[in-house]
């Protein structure tokens, strides 16, 4: 069975439906890119995975559903860190205290030396690391919110939107890294992206959404070759 | 003595009850990101349970444990408010807080003089009222001074130092975020009510041997106490209470050579609209900064 | 106020139906029932003044369980107006207009009465005996519905100030007042009483607000303007920090403490009787916390009418003994008025008091009214702090400013 | 003034009355609120043939209250401003006409205008520097001007003006003589100053409400709105939004300040102690409970506002056998008014009724 089982998934905001009943699956891992146009409930499915919104259905990690429990629940216990578009930063407080919180559900002590593993990724936060997390330019604060997801020793990471607003080049640093977060620590990623290319390029899987609904899922390099994808997503 | 020496020693006295309830506000903001207008009437209802555990016609208990007591009641006091009053409320729109923190203030001024009328009440103190600096302090400003230093410094580590302190200022300044990386978010809330309830009733049990106990002593106070928070910024413990201090020692100085002790409180109105303006971090706050 | 003889005549014309249809008693008054009507601060910042308007009614119910006054009952309707002067207006209209009222007696507070002043003049509704000792109540010529009941504040000033100058010619006197009609009149008062010294010998004058917190930075500022005399005019609370603020600064001034905060029961034995010793007071009351009226028999009265009809009142708060007073002294215009109650007649016999003692009122001091004269007591006795309570020494004073102008 | 500024910038969208295509029972809603408004109307000129003294004056101070919540709806409930310190304003009114009648020897009919410009203009000051202030700073600093009101109004500097401490009593508004000849000429009898006071009162919150009604519901209007649900959207689409918010400010303060020269008209009597925090929240009640962000609200809210310390009275003596000191709850019940407000209904009552409006309309 894979690591996130998603059956039928329904999810609300107030009256309305956002999504419609789809499945979806993450092995262990694994990478897999959820692509769609703006409003095809991309963003709404990974908070349903967290329990932020509303939801019908069952959402299975490590063979427990997961629907209706708590966020911090869900959290906690799976080791689901989600890294939500904007970042999610805490501006108040300074980078390292940013970092501490990914880890706010683990024991004090053993967390020490996973601020070196995220310098380990990430070495431009070590010099910024009493800075106030507010004034960190936007790529810096877009790699602070994937440490602070590695703080968690996470199982699963759910990534929203990471290239959104960054420059080409940071763009691809980051994606570069994620793969060698994959690698290297066996992390399972969910990755919400416009930017299909490069999503496409270190996932395995790819599910295509359209209004609420799964339009095509299948390999990433297949969903790549795919002519109309090519037409709509991926721009030639 | 020279008068402007004494009017210093003087407003620093002052100054430190200023300090004790700007610390209380601070305390709050950190925790739901709100000015608490209820702060003062709240911590003025605490120093009345603790009154009613002390006075003879009440329970008659030592001094120290009706202080610890208060404490604990307040907290739970704090703590049940966030979940009864505001947890229900938590996606509403700020006014509806803003109204719910009138509806408080109106409710507890009313229930103080309701159970324990309004003749003023003599509120003992632990460090008597001797003279510490002849003609200067008394022993009771003194160790107020130090009760508040003892609490500032727990706060500041509480913030700083500790995991819950740190997931405490994430949860009010960015709950979402704070749930995503398993923060309790209401848990957090109704923690920091009930810290922030303690931290008043403390400032209430400081203030009420000088000022005496009634149920208005806090309104002015309480504008003072933000006056005092505002100046030093309403995200720094160390702020406040030197912001405190600051607004003790200056209205005594305007009120004595500027304005005259009939515009005091208006002192305090354009201290606060002033910093607000002009410097809104206050003197040792961080700067929120905001994303658009 | 130059219009207002103008508004008086075509205000006839307004309360004519009133008096027209129900012959000569006032409305309100039945055979059986007297109907009174009263505005306290039963709520808001000075609902500690309530306990008059609750020792008033309580000391009716005392006068209906024996028969009433001139056998009928008194029916006492006491509303809260939060010291708020719309809200005393609202009310006292509804009472005259609605409920029905004889007259309204014993309203609380100098805004408060002010607010409804010439209303009730208008109307021709007696506003008896109010709670408050400003000056502008005994105004028999421009006001002749409305009286006062305690001495005015003024008239307490000047007697502080003849004492000052018997006895300390050269003093230097340092103010702390409220800021607001009573303290304004208290330093009136004292500066009416000193005449031409009076700006050679007040050095300081510090004002405060109810809302201050403190009042540290005053003191200071009094101390160091090196008065050697302290007029303290404040409200019980103040009175009490204002007494501890002077012994933490070892500053030992003669001490003139306005009565409004004399009590032992809840102002000195607060701030310690150690730290008041000295302090000089004038009263027209009897406190009754201070140890010398125990065995007084008008104090064995008034302790058996508090466990009998008022149970709940503080036993150390001096309102209660007012309210005691001042309700037998509308008792006694009652009594006089017989059974023409008219609110005429009600008037004229509350004008016509003569030598009338209210219990509780201090031994010697009595109640004299007259056509001319609204000021109803107008007589002080001094007293000085000695051990836990006051030793009164002198004759009793006439303090009266002005009568009737 | 603010809608020729605007015309030409504002979105089309701002121009498009969503209300028009609700029916209810087959009626339009515009028009229902428009039948609504001339039974209310008729009501009010109707009012003082009826009663006269306690009564009339009672509805007068409704009318008054109404204006003065009014104010506070126009700012928070349409601009998304907050203020707790609407008291100065009312302050503010109050003191003009007195001193305008006091100092100036001017009849009191003529001071209305003036105090309305003086409070336009109190409030666009005020209203400049709260333009860099958020929600919960400007509650703070406007807070802290309730607080600091009645201290201001007995300083000594300006005393000769306002009173000082002992306020200021005002001559008897008695009605002109033509008005009154011609009641006289109809009813017979001399038209009592209370009538008269409540006529005055309501020709002038009458002609305030109008004013109000069109201001909603005009280009400017809806600007405001827009200023209030989304700042930034509105800057980007060509609002002048701090011009806006300072202007919405001032017709705030001034809603709230000509209720205050009523109230110096009504009551003939002013004093520091009638303008207290106390005062701020009763307005903030009426708004609150009337519904913030409705006209019709501030018409509840100004009868609510009158009318809750007499209920509180009533509960009181309902339970003085029980009790010692019932009157002392009344801000208790005032508290859980607001709370039992914002729970149950947080449009207020006109929320209330617009949701069941809701239940029995139609769209088309």
């Amino acid at each position: 069975m894979a690591l996130l089982e998603i059956k039928g998934l329904k999810a609300y905001y107030g009256q309305i439906e956002a999504l419609h009943g789809f499945d979806l699956s993450l092995e262990e891992g694994e990478i897999t890119a959820v692509l769609g146009a703006n409003g095809a409930g991309k963003t709404t499915t990974l908070r349903a995975i967290c329990g932020m919104v509303k939801s019908a259905g069952s959402i299975t990690v490590e063979g427990e559903n997961v629907v209706g429990m708590s966020t911090e629940a869900i959290v906690a216990k799976h080791k689901i860190a989600h890294v939500p578009e904007g970042c999610g930063t805490f501006v108040r407080v300074s980078q390292e205290e940013n970092l501490r919180l990914g880890a706010v559900t683990r024991r004090y002590r053993e967390i020490e030396k996973d601020y070196e593993r995220v310098y380990h990724y990430f070495p431009r936060l070590k010099e910024r690391r009493n800075q106030q997390a507010g004034t960190l330019s936007g790529g810096e604060q877009q790699m602070l919110a994937v440490g602070r997801a590695l703080m968690l020793r996470p199982k699963i990471m759910l990534l929203d939107e990471p290239s959104f607003g960054l420059a080409p080049i940071i763009t691809e640093e980051l994606f570069r890294i994620l793969g060698q977060i994959n690698r290297d620590e066996g992390v399972s990623m969910l990755v919400v992206e416009q930017n299909a290319n490069l999503a496409l390029a270190i996932s395995k899987n790819a599910y295509l959404l359209e209004t609420g609904n799964v339009a095509m899922t299948g390999p990433a390099d297949q969903i790549m070759d795919d002519e109309q994808v090519r037409k709509s997503y991926l721009g030639y | 003595m020279d008068l402007f020496i004494e009017q210093t020693v003087s407003g620093l006295a002052t100054g430190a009850i200023y300090a004790c309830l700007a610390l209380a506000v601070v305390m709050i903001y950190q925790a739901i990101d709100h000015f608490n207008f209820a702060q003062g009437e709240m911590a003025m209802f605490s120093t009345y349970i603790a009154w009613y555990l002390m006075d003879d016609a009440g329970l008659g208990l030592p001094f120290w444990v009706a202080f610890v007591v208060c404490i604990v009641i307040s907290f739970i006091g704090g703590a049940a408010i966030e979940r009864i009053v505001f947890a229900p409320i938590s996606d509403a729109p700020v006014l509806s807080h803003i109204i719910v923190f009138i509806a408080l203030f109106s409710m507890f001024n009313s229930l103080a003089g309701f159970l324990f009328d309004f003749t003023p009440k003599n509120f003992e103190t632990p460090f008597g009222h001797t003279p510490f600096i002849e003609g200067v302090i008394s022993s009771h400003r003194v160790g107020m001074i130090a009760v508040t230093l003892v609490m500032l410094g727990m706060i500041y580590a509480f913030f700083r130092f500790t995991p819950i302190g740190l997931a405490m200022r994430a949860a009010a300044a960015a709950p979402e975020s704070a749930r995503l990386v398993g923060v309790r978010v209401g848990f957090m809330l109704a923690l920091g009510w009930g810290l922030a309830a303690s931290v008043g009733a403390v400032a209430g049990m400081l203030i009420a041997p000088i000022t005496f106990l009634t149920p208005d002593m806090m309104l002015g106070t309480l504008l003072y106490g933000f006056a005092g928070a505002v100046v030093g910024g309403l995200t720094s413990p160390l702020g406040a209470v030197i912001g405190g201090f600051m607004v003790g020692i200056l209205e005594n100085w305007m009120g004595t050579f500027v304005v005259g002790s009939q515009l005091k409180l208006t002192v305090a109105l354009v201290l606060i609209i002033v910093v607000l303006l002009v410097k809104p971090a206050g003197l040792l706050g961080r700067v929120v900064v905001k994303r658009v | 106020m130059k219009l207002f003889t103008t508004t008086m005549v075509s205000a006839v014309a307004l309360t004519v139906a009133m008096g027209a249809a129900e012959a000569r008693n006032a409305p309100g008054v039945t055979a059986k029932e007297i109907k009174i009507g009263n505005t306290n601060p039963y709520s808001g910042p000075a609902a500690a003044y309530s306990s008059i308007g609750k020792s008033v009614g309580a000391c009716f119910d005392k006068f209906n369980g024996e028969g009433g006054v001139n056998g009928r009952q008194i029916n006492f309707i006491s509303v809260d107006d939060g010291y708020s002067p719309p809200r005393t207006v609202e009310q006292t209209r509804k009472l005259v207009e609605r409920e029905k009222v004889a007259f309204v007696f014993q309203g609380l507070g100098t805004p408060t009465n002010s607010a409804v002043h010439t209303y009730l003049n208008k109307k021709k509704v007696p506003q008896l005996f109010v709670a408050t000792g400003a000056t502008k109540w005994g105004d028999p010529k421009n006001f002749p519905w409305t009286m006062g009941w305690q001495p005015n504040y003024q008239s307490e000033g000047v007697v502080y100030a003849r004492y000052v100058l018997a006895t300390k010619p050269d003093a230097k006197i340092g103010i702390l007042y409220q800021n607001d009609d009573y303290g304004k009149d208290y330093v009136h008062g004292l500066e009416n009483g000193l005449g031409d010294k009076a700006d050679s010998m007040i050095v300081s004058r510090e004002s405060f607000e109810v809302t201050d917190p403190t009042i540290d930075s005053q003191i200071v500022n009094i101390k160091n303007s090196g008065a050697d005399t302290f007029y303290n005019v404040t409200t019980p609370k103040f009175a009490a920090q204002a007494i501890a603020k002077n012994f933490e600064l070892t500053w030992a001034p003669l001490h003139l403490l306005n009565s409004v905060s004399n009590s032992i029961g809840s102002v000195v034995s607060k701030a310690g009787f150690e730290k008041g010793q000295g302090m000089i007071s004038a009263a027209y009351l009897m406190d009754p916390t201070d140890p010398e009226w125990q065995t007084h028999d008008e104090y064995k009265a008034w302790n058996a009418w508090m466990d009998e009809y008022y149970p709940d009142g503080d036993k150390t708060d001096a309102f209660t003994a007012y309210g005691w007073a001042v309700c037998h002294t509308l008792v006694q215009a009652l009594e006089q008025a017989g059974d023409d109650l008219s609110r005429e007649n009600i008037m004229a016999q509350a004008a016509n008091l003569k030598n009338f003692r209210a219990p509780m009122l201090l031994p010697g001091v009595t109640i004299n009214t007259s056509a001319t004269d609204f000021y109803p007591i107008e007589q002080w006795q001094l007293q000085r702090l000695k051990g836990e309570g006051w030793q009164r020494f002198g004759d009793i004073i006439d303090g009266s400013v002005g009568s009737g102008s | 003034m603010a809608s020729t500024q605007t015309s030409g910038t504002v979105p089309a969208f701002l121009n498009q009355n969503p209300k028009d295509r609700i029916f209810v029972l087959g009626v339009p809603l515009p028009l229902l609120e428009r039948v609504g408004l001339y039974a209310l109307l008729a009501a009010v000129v109707v009012l003082p043939m009826v009663y006269d003294g306690y009564d009339i004056y009672e509805f007068g101070k409704i009318l008054m209250y109404m204006l003065a919540v009014l104010g506070l709806n126009l700012l928070t409930g349409f601009n998304g401003q907050f203020s707790l310190g609407h008291s100065a304003f009312f302050a503010v009114g109050a003191y003009s006409t007195a001193i305008m009648m006091e100092q100036l020897g001017m009849p009191y009919w003529t001071t209305i205008i003036p105090a309305a410009i003086v409070c336009f203009v109190a409030g666009f000051l005020f209203g400049l520097p709260a333009l860099r202030l958020d929600g919960l700073f400007l509650a703070l600093a406007t807070f802290a001007l309730a607080i600091a009101t009645p201290q201001l109004l007995k300083y000594d500097g300006i005393a000769h003006l306002t009173g000082g401490v002992q306020g200021i009593v005002l001559d008897t508004p008695y009605p002109p003589v033509w008005v009154d000849s011609i009641v006289q000429s109809i009813t017979g009898e001399e038209l009592s100053v209370d009538r008269w006071k409540y006529m005055f009162t309501a020709f002038v919150a009458v002609i305030m409400f109008a004013g109000a009604w069109n201001l909603v519901h005009s280009r400017t209007g809806r600007a405001l709105i827009a200023i209030r649900d989304n700042p930034l959207s509105a800057k980007t689409m060509g609002i002048n939004t701090s011009i806006f918010k300072s202007a919405a400010f001032g017709v705030s303060a001034m809603y709230t300040g000509v209720a205050g020269s009523l109230f110096a008209i009504m009551d003939e009597y002013l004093a520091p102690e009638s303008f207290t925090f106390a005062e701020a929240i009763k307005f903030l009640v009426g708004g609150v409970v009337g519904g913030i962000a409705s006209l019709f609200g501030a018409i509840f809210g100004g009868w609510f506002v009158l009318e809750i310390p007499n209920f509180a009275d009533l509960v009181a003596t309902s339970l003085e056998n029980y009790i010692n000191n019932p009157q002392g709850l009344t801000g208790l019940i005032y508290g859980l008014f607001l709370i039992f407000t914002v729970y149950v209904m947080p449009m207020g009552a006109a929320g209330l009724a617009q949701i069941l409006v809701h239940r029995i309309s139609t769209k088309r």
